[in-house]
């Protein structure tokens, strides 16, 4: 996996490649961790558009970030979400918490017309 | 879960209790599978994640992360699927019904969705533990819903 | 051939000895090898190569066609490449160095090239056999041109 | 690996998709020639665009195929070959015995203006 961060106005964007599972999904809390703690930003943008699987241990380390932005009063997006990841998801009850977008953009100009649950 | 099913193929993997390894796993058994051409890619995605769990537990629970323990792979294709089996040699399951429950997890850090998981993207799970005794985790999983014709000939 | 480089990993697989299941070897040898991160794809290519020269001879050769038998397939990734063993019970080989000639084939069918590609695509080869006793290759390969910043850190 | 074959004008035109190992080796052996033997084409053209991977067993198809085109004076192109296949035919000494063309049409069009070795 390979992973890319970028601080945009509030919110923090990370790019997943390939697979999410326990090698990346370590690596990912790191990363994504300290970024939230440096930077502070309220809202998360994870585009998986590049994510060609994910287990529990990927899926367990995004709820643990949702709770993080949670804690910040922040919001929680998925992007680009592909089919057998999206099955995953469904799965794990996790979707009805966060939102999913298919465009970072789309992510972004929700947030700023404040138009998110 | 012994079937009677003609056995087209059979692969045995032994390897270390290293994170790495989930996702040789992984590859090992799509591989495998993907000597059946009736195997469907929706099939093949599910039984990736659960071999990917099945593997996960053994390393994270089973040798707590201990990385130089050793696991092993039995993956056997048979006419209509595959069974798999994950087995370390680590701490065990006191209760097996209760780790098996959805949400349930030693571990603050994970969600308790392992099994969840394998039980949802396969057609039969067992589970075999015993505390210091270690766990073995078996798995079938059809290769694609209710069509006969769709045999395997690898 | 013993290295006393660090072992960043090692795996070990039973498989049958069918035709598939060179391709099966090779995905997991190079599913391995690109653990580290240092490897170049032209080394993987090498690789894959390699692997495949020598689990085939294992099938046609040692096991000659017969299905039902069993190779094992050992790799260990090491800082800077990967160790290779191929293990069959079967026929052996009475003149190795003959054996290991290139154009040297006992089967009209084929160009006996197998060992010259094995030679040529990694960076050691050895192979143990006798009549009756089977046969292990073992290779060793780089994974890039002496290099000593790119070490794996797999 | 999967195989296309097509008879055009004095040749056969042979598509590889995919791994040519021992397994596909034998695949090829037998369609081929089968389609020589029924359909008589006089050369033999491989296009080996797809072709992601080739061992001796591979090799070993090709080189006994080349025979039996030159038992019949016809002539044998590879065409669109990648280069860690190339790599493979390079150490095999098989390179002067045919004709290594970019696409399958060069090939025809080198066959009709019978400007082949
Ligand atoms: N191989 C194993 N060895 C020991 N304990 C295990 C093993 N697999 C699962 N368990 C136990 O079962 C529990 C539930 O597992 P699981 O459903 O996969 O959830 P999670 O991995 O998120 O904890 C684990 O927390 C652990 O206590
Ligand atoms: N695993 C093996 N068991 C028995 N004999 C073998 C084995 N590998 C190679 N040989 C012998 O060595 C010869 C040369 O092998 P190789 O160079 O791979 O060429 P080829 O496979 O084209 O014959 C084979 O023809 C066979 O007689």
């Amino acid at each position: 996996m390979a992973l890319k961060l970028e601080c945009r106005n509030d919110a923090l964007l990370v790019w997943v490649n390939g697979d999410f599972d326990l090698v990346s999904a370590a690596e990912f809390r790191q990363k994504v961790d300290t970024a939230l703690e440096d930077q502070r930003p309220r809202h998360l943008i994870v585009n998986m558009s590049r994510m060609t699987f994910m287990d529990s241990s990927g899926l367990g380390v995004l709820l643990g970030r949702l709770k993080l932005i949670q804690n910040r009063k922040g919001r929680m997006f998925l992007t680009g979400v592909r089919p057998e990841v999206l099955k995953v998801l469904n799965l794990s009850g996790i979707i009805p918490l966060l939102q999913i977008t298919k465009t970072e953009d789309e992510a972004m100009a929700l947030l700023r017309k404040g138009a998110v649950k | 879960m012994n079937r009677d099913k003609l056995k087209m193929n059979s692969v045995m993997m032994t390897m270390q209790s290293k994170a790495v390894n989930v996702g040789l796993a992984r590859s090992m058994v799509a591989a495998l599978a993907s000597q059946c051409d009736a195997v469907t890619v929706n099939a093949l995605e599910e039984l990736k994640v659960a071999v990917s769990e099945a593997v996960s537990n053994a390393i994270i629970h089973g040798y707590e992360n201990q990385e130089d323990k050793q696991l092993i792979l039995r993956a056997d294709l048979l006419e209509d699927g595959i069974l798999i089996a994950v087995e370390d040699e680590g701490v065990g399951i006191a209760n097996i019904a209760q780790a098996m429950e959805p949400s349930y997890s030693q571990d603050p850090e994970r969600m308790g969705l392992g099994f969840a998981f394998m039980q949802s993207f396969t057609d039969r799970l067992e589970v075999e533990s015993a505390p210091g005794r270690g766990t073995t985790v078996r798995m079938f999983k059809y290769f694609c819903q209710g069509d006969q014709k769709n045999a395997c000939q690898a």
